[in-house]
């Protein structure tokens, strides 16, 4: 009866899984964490115009933080990004609580407000130039009404650029993360809200104190899309303000892919990638601890 | 069949018809063509496309490819030699000097110029320029003159658009306007840091403050097109441009001399600053290919190639040797200016268009001059930015 | 079921109702108007974009910008349109977005279903893969499609896409399989079903909310991608996005704002219908747990 | 004037009509139990009482008053949801104190107040906790004290024991008992388990389909149902149905399963009547007493529950179900003598299915 | 050699030990019924035997050999999950069919069988439905004949019945009973409900944290429960526990709620020694018998549930349950006479709380 063949057989059904799952986790180790180890590589380089396999050490890193591109970038990120994210959410919140007041046309609203995430800047970059060049868009347009005296003009005031690329960029996503919270709402139990309408609560409290703390992992869904789409913005800024005026709108992105493919500075670009790969890490990482921890439950 | 695959940002009506004239050349040759445009701001994004091309082990045939990008490419060794055809066609003799600098590396030819573009050039609306009462200025302070008049009569002065290429166009005549050629080698050329945060070029950037501000309220990110539209249109005065722009001139039917006045900019006239485009022909490894690269590359320094590709796209031909007869007048006069400089000396690579330093000085330049001209940084920030970022760039 | 399910029981409701509508209408008008621009500049003649306010509508109404951008706006030497490279980005794109959506499908089935020793941690290298900034990986990548003799084919765009969607569309299906009864799974193998069997016969055929949110994502995505699509193809072989930009950013000549405008609408044309008519899809998707915490 | 008056109320969504006008009347302090199938529209009756899905005919009133107009948060009512619908953010003791909160209640009587309610229901060791960190039967309580703690006119339960154990689901139910006869409270309480109802309420409503099949006291219901489906739906295992025909004299019943064995009618009805005799198990036993009828019966099937054995009997081609006594002895296979206690059947029309009155 | 024998069968997750050592052996044929609260291993011993969830210790062997190395696949079992799971995708027919087309029978055979169990089932008009069209006990059926139309050597049920209301619960207790009956079959059955144990099972295994309270006979389990946890499980309403001491002379019980009336012990017992006398409410009933204790003790609640009367009484600081006719009289507030019929009374040792043997 001991033969040898069903246990190999039940064997081969438990490495099954993995062996299916081991293409994807190859490719995933070789195409991301083999080239983060390779960029790793190339930032202590001296890399110019391409590959160059000479040690530097940590020259290129010095060099970045030398870069006062690089510290105007980093703070960019920081308005930007923090912008970006609490408006995003506040307006995507929102916008989903207004939809879900059993709206009728809400079937037509929906996709108006999500179809900003299925377009590319590329394509939408231009009509936003427009729209907010002080020349040819809304400053012209309501000055045309009559208010000779309005000024919008934050596209071209280096000051003022970085919020032009903020509003372009929440209008992109907000629609997305509206569809979150709307998923989200639409997942609370029904009851429970009816009891705290028992219980006496008016709308504005069930949704102050019942609803938004439940919708804490549409939360923390949210902000973990919009920090890396922040982080990864580049035709954002490409396409709007092209890092200007002056470097008044330079992303990290940007600056990467400029250092790299335009500066030939391969090595101070590859830096760049890394710190922002640690940057990306430090946000990531313990959300991915905490959410995977938590399933042992 | 032989044939060749051509990188190149050349995608706008005018140019693509131009190089379909080489494509149909090199098809009578019996060399097909394959076509790979990648558009976008002064070829950035085909440089990105080359790179990953070039690490990929698969070059294209031959790109276009601008001043110092050629160095540092045959820097790398990746660039074929093209000595024998240029001897044969006796390139040496035809092509400025300053021009075959780009053009070869440890004297070996590596690249076959195509045109020679110049940067110094201010486009000025005619009838504004009437209106003003004003002879075309000579100097800096002829052009503010001219500019005060064009404010009067409620237009723009000045045309601009604030990319940062633009503002080192503008930068850079500045420059040579201020110090003159022998200044501009020293500070651009040569990167000399006395003279990058010397008097002259307080001076400079004093004018730049000033120039600034006769732009209108919404340069910031317009296109250069954009900006000649406004001159053709008589929105604006003038406009300093290379002379790529007049092709905007000619195809809004403009006639030069009557609708809009073609000058060096003020201040330099008699001196150039260049920019070529070239073909570099990149090392395949393999005879047959090689043999299209060949004759691409005669067919580009074809003298009729030169005529039909210029004429169309506005620069000048790179050979000295071809009649002007069908160039019109701006044509004409950039090509005695050119000829006239390349004997006198005073021909010299642009900065702006990557024919004077390596692309990271020239966006350190970039840098310092941008955030000046719109406000960021001071005069005297600037003065002492300059030289710092230029000599970490180095 | 909403909040708003329950009888308000005073007469202030209507005022509340014209306030959300107001609202929500007002924030439509804000949405659409950079498409609505793109369209009107679309059908203006150059003259009237030149002189005109964007926001008005077109007075002389043209379609010529439109034939000319599908059928014969010039693209480097070639003056046949973009009508070419939209199927170039439909060949890229199918294939892709096939793929990585049934890696993602075999990926969530396993780190749900069959889980072992080490599957969070797995699970979590992948997911953390999305989070890349893809501009860091170009020059390393370029050498490994090079040596895979891939560089500057479709086959390369679509191994490209894949690798780098992977991660999402596993993260998709991780979580929506989470939700799905393992008792079924049991069910299955005590009825004598394989571990193929089973993911064809019974998770699969279950799927179809997240498989919408999956196509949807990864085609918006993989659709509007420019950088891969630049640097990893070229000529005639680009993709769509790639050609529009040829279009749009050639840097002398006339421009024309219409054409270009017809083109980029053209350009975004799938992902616009895929997102209209599949969004009910998407929503319900959404909610069956793609974005769970 | 009863406490609660709810007058032909109907509602309806598009054209499916799911409650179709329903009368009840009852008392202050009274125990009023709603009994039906899953999707009869209980739960519906519920919320229109509650204020959460409004009627779209009739009239509710409480104390005289229609509160057709009023915010559920005004009507003064608790509810406790099957699904306990305890809020997950909050603590036992936030959960708890938050009707009083929105009622504006200062916290330090918030405070006396929860822990008076917590002792009551021995939850005052959890109140630290979160909903996620109970048991079922916490969670249970936890949601009846939210109820309680507002001293409201009205509570309103719905199936508030269904997800607990049997074991667990006895002691809460006497829990409930106790609350409603210690503090009088008037209650309204849907459930679909039988012995739930006949326990605690002092009116059971049987209802089928939106409309009221029948309303009555615990011992109306279950001694003299309505209708056969009153009389088949109450009681488990189920009452035994046996249609036949009244016999010429009118005062036997002739069953179709077993024409041969006339059963006496309790009372005379007229000749060649269609009928249906029910009899509960309980009814059919080991003893035969006096006036009842006894058969011997072939066994089928021996169900002992171990406080009682269920027997099914077949009885011509129909099953009878027998409860005898746990200790009992009896075979599958086998023959036992039972006796049927007529006196407590009950007889129902074949055609309208409505009881016959005695 | 029994069919199935379980030895010392043990499963942890990390440190928690969930099965601590599980010994069973079942006969071919028979019915064994786990049983236990919530949690309580029931589930992982099941799937540990349908080799889902392998064990981490221990052996079990069907028909005397280890299936220990076996996929679930080839180990010939077919299991009814608690949640039916039926395969949402597929129509009834396919669902049923599904594992015969694993085991690669025939098309033309798979449409006989599928037919024949369905006919048996009751379930050939809904052969074309999908799952989400079926009711409730549709669904179980549909389970049922997926399980039955293999015909494995072993049956395994995870509480099928739990998603029923009552009365659809009794008609397909009936119906597992008959298949049971009927077909031979050995079955392994999970629940907590004890009439579905008490019934349908020729053993019951009563489980708690993962160990073996007893094992035995439906009889033995209720009559003669090993402890206090089993005879407190076994029955509902539960058993009356009253602890007290061993009178001297070794005869009585001396209470500790009402230290006045002795109650006399079915054995002699050591005197002083403290004891738990258990005795079930259907053994406390109106009728005093010869042999039986009389008491006279004050109501406090009546639980009328139709068929019975529970009355909940006051007997110094307990309250003992007591099980009268439907047809009883009893108010709250009165006096009832009622006669404990000791000879069915178990004895606990308060300490270790195991049965004392009498
Ligand atoms: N929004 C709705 N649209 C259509 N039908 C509905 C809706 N809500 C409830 N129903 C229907 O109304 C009927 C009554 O529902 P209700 O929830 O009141 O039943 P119930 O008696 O509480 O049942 P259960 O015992 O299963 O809780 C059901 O048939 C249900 O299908
Ligand atoms: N993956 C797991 N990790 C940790 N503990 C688990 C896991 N699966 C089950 N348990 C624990 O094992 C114990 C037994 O679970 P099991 O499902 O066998 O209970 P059960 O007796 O079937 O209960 P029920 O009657 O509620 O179905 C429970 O306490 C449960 O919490
Ligand atoms: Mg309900
Ligand atoms: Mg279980």
């Amino acid at each position: 009866m001991a033969t040898t063949s069903p246990g190999m057989l039940r064997r081969l059904q438990d490495w099954l899984p993995r062996l299916v799952l081991a293409p994807s986790f190859a490719l995933v180790l070789i195409f991301v964490y083999g080239f983060i180890v390779w960029t790793a590589v190339l930032s202590m380089s001296t890399s110019r115009i391409l590959p160059v396999y000479k040690w530097a050490g940590f020259d290129a890193y010095e060099r970045l933080f030398a870069q006062p591109n690089w510290w105007m970038a980093l703070k960019n990120l920081a308005i930007f990004g923090s912008l970006y994210i609490i408006i995003c959410i506040a307006l995507g919140l929102l916008l989903a609580i207004l939809l879900d007041q059993r709206i009728r046309i809400e079937g037509v609203l929906r996709p108006i407000y999500l179809y900003p995430m299925a377009l590319s800047f590329v394509v939408t970059g231009t009509a936003w130039k427009w729209f907010l060049n002080p020349g040819m868009g809304f400053q012209n347009t309501v000055r045309g009404w009559g208010w000779e005296g309005f000024t919008f003009d934050w596209l071209v005031r280096p000051d003022m650029a970085i919020y032009t690329v903020a509003i372009a960029g929440i209008w992109q996503a907000s629609g997305f993360v509206m569809a979150m919270f709307l998923a989200g709402l639409r997942g609370i139990d029904s009851e429970m809200l009816k009891a705290a309408t028992v219980d006496g609560a008016s709308t504005f409290t069930i949704y102050r104190r019942i609803v938004i703390p439940l919708l804490r992992p549409a939360f923390l869904s949210a902000v973990i899309v919009l920090a890396h789409m922040a982080i990864k913005s580049y035709d954002l800024v490409i396409a709007l303000t092209g890092g200007g005026p002056g470097n008044a709108t330079e992303l990290p992105s940007t600056f990467m892919y400029s250092y790299t493919f335009t500066r030939s500075q391969m090595a101070v670009g590859s830096a760049s990638a890394m710190i922002m790969l640690m940057g990306i890490a430090a946000i990531m990482v313990p959300y991915l601890y905490s959410e995977l921890r938590e399933e042992k439950r | 069949e032989e044939s060749v695959e051509v990188l190149h940002w050349w995608t706008a009506g005018g140019e693509a018809a131009a190089l379909n004239v080489l494509k149909e050349d090199l098809a009578s040759k019996g060399v097909g063509w394959s076509d790979m445009p990648v558009a976008g701001g002064s070829g950035v994004q085909a440089m990105t496309a080359l790179r990953a091309r070039v690490t990929a082990g698969d070059p294209p045939t031959a790109v276009q490819m601008l001043g110092f990008d050629i160095r540092d490419w045959a820097e790398m060794g990746v660039l074929g030699n093209l000595d024998d055809l240029a001897a044969e066609q006796g390139w040496a003799e035809v092509i400025p000097e300053a021009i075959q600098a780009f053009s070869k590396y440890d004297d070996h030819w590596i690249a076959a110029p195509v045109n020679v573009h110049s940067t110094n050039w201010l486009w000025i609306n005619k009838a504004a320029l009437d209106a003003a009462g004003a002879e075309p200025p000579e100097d800096m302070d002829g052009l503010f003159a001219m500019l005060d008049a064009f404010n009067e009569q409620g237009i723009t002065p000045l045309a601009h658009g604030g990319q940062p290429w633009q503002d080192g166009t503008l930068w850079e005549s500045v420059v040579l306007s201020r110090g003159g050629m022998d200044f501009y080698r020293q500070a651009v050329l040569d990167a000399d840091a006395d003279a990058l945060g010397g008097d002259t070029m307080r001076q400079v950037f004093d004018d730049m403050s000033k120039l600034r501000e006769y732009f209108d309220g919404s340069f910031s990110g317009r296109d250069w097109n954009l900006a000649s539209a406004m001159v053709i249109e008589g929105q604006a005065g003038a406009q300093q441009m290379g002379d790529w722009a007049k092709g905007e001139f000619l195809s809004a039917d403009q006639v030069p001399g009557e609708d809009f006045v073609c000058i060096r900019f003020p201040g330099t006239q008699g001196s150039i600053l260049f920019n070529s485009d070239q073909f570099v022909m990149f090392d395949l490894g393999d005879d047959e290919k090689r043999s299209a690269q060949l004759k691409m590359a005669a067919a580009v320094e074809d003298p009729a190639f030169q005529v039909a590709f210029n004429t169309v796209k506005g620069s000048v031909p790179a050979r000295t040797d071809v009649p002007d007869t069908d160039f019109d007048d701006c044509g004409k006069k950039g090509m005695a200016d050119l000829v006239e400089a390349a004997a006198g000396g005073t021909l010299a690579g642009s900065l702006a268009h990557g024919h004077g330093q390596p692309s990271a000085v020239k966006e350190a330049v970039f840098d310092v001059v941008t955030q000046h001209l719109n406000g960021q940084i001071t005069t005297d920030e600037a003065l002492t930015r300059l030289p710092q970022a230029v000599a970490a760039a180095q | 079921m909403s909040v708003h399910d329950m009888p308000a029981g005073s007469g202030a409701s209507w005022l509340n109702r014209v306030v959300i509508y107001g609202l929500l209408l007002i924030f439509a008008g804000m949405y659409l108007l950079p498409l609505f621009v793109m369209l009107t500049t679309s059908f203006k003649p150059l003259a009237e974009i030149r002189g005109g306010d964007i926001l008005a509508l077109p007075s002389e109404p043209t379609i010529q910008p439109w034939l000319r951008a599908w059928g014969s706006a010039c693209i480097g030497v070639t003056c046949e349109g973009i009508k070419g490279y939209f199927w170039n980005s439909i060949r890229m794109v199918v294939p892709a977005v096939l793929i990585s959506t049934a890696l993602g499908a075999l990926n969530g089935y396993v780190l749900t279903k069959w889980r072992f020793r080490g599957h969070r941690l797995v699970f979590g290298l992948m997911l953390f893969a999305c989070f890349i900034p893809f501009q860091s990986v170009l020059i390393p990548m370029a050498r490994v499609l090079g040596q895979l003799g891939l560089s500057n084919t479709t086959a390369g765009l679509v191994l490209v896409h894949v690798v780098y969607g992977i991660g999402f569309t596993t993260l998709f299906f991780r979580n929506y399989y989470e939700a799905f009864p393992t008792e079924l799974v049991h069910s299955a193998q005590v009825d004598g079903a394989g571990f193929f069997t089973i993911f064809w016969r019974i998770l699969l055929p279950s799927s179809a909310p997240i498989i919408v949110v999956c196509v949807i994502y990864q085609f918006t995505n993989i659709w509007n991608d420019f950088l891969f699509g630049v640097s990893f193809a070229s000529g005639g072989g680009a993709p769509m996005t790639v050609a529009l930009n040829n279009l749009v950013a050639s840097s002398t000549g006339v421009k024309e704002y219409n054409v270009d405008m017809a083109a980029a609408v053209i350009a975004a044309l799938p992902t616009l219908i895929v997102y209209v008519v599949a969004g009910r899809y998407f929503m319900r998707g959404l909610m069956a747990g793609a974005v769970k915490g | 004037m009863a406490f609660i008056e709810i007058e032909r109320l109907e509602r309806s969504i598009g054209a499916l009509k799911i409650l179709k006008g329903i009368d009840i009347s009852l008392e202050k302090g009274g125990f009023l139990v709603l009994l039906g199938p899953s999707g009869c529209g209980k739960s519906t009756l519920l919320n229109a009482i509650a204020g959460l899905q409004p009627p779209t005919a009739g009239d509710i009133r409480i104390d005289g008053h229609s509160v057709m107009d009023l915010h559920p948060s005004k009507r003064d009512i608790a509810m406790v949801f099957q699904s306990y619908a305890l809020y997950p953010n909050m603590t036992v003791a936030q959960n708890i104190g938050f009707p009083l909160e929105m009622a504006g209640v200062a916290r330090a009587q918030r405070e006396t107040d929860i822990e008076a309610v917590a002792r009551t229901l021995q939850i005052g060791h959890l109140l630290g906790r979160r909903p996620g960190q109970l048991s079922g039967g916490q969670r249970q309580r936890v949601a009846m004290a939210r109820a309680l703690v507002r001293k409201p006119r009205l509570f309103l339960f719905d199936e508030p024991l269904s997800n607990l154990d049997a074991k667990l689901r006895v002691e809460v139910r006497a829990e409930i008992k106790r609350l409603h006869q210690q503090t009088g409270a008037t209650i309204i309480y849907v459930t679909h388990d039988q012995i739930e109802a006949m326990t605690l309420a002092t009116q059971i409503v049987v209802m089928k389909e939106g409309e009221i099949q029948q309303s009555g006291t615990p011992a109306q219901i279950y001694g003299q149902p309505a209708n056969m489906f009153v009389a088949d739906f109450m009681g488990s295992p189920a009452m035994n149905m046996l249609p036949g025909t009244v016999a010429p004299d009118g005062r036997g019943l002739i069953p179709e399963a077993a024409p041969d064995d006339v059963l006496p009618l309790p009372c005379p009805l007229s000749p060649g009547r269609k009928v249906v005799l029910g009899i509960r198990p309980e009814n059919i036993g080991q003893e035969i007493g006096p006036g009842m009828f006894a058969l011997d019966l072939p066994v089928e099937i021996v169900e002992p529950t171990g406080s009682d054995v269920f027997l099914s009997l077949r009885f011509g081609t129909a099953l009878l179900t027998a409860r005898l006594p746990g200790a009992a002895r009896a075979v599958a296979g086998g023959v036992q003598r039972v006796g049927l206690d007529l006196s407590h059947a009950v007889l129902f029309d074949a055609e309208s299915r409505q009881r016959i009155d005695g």
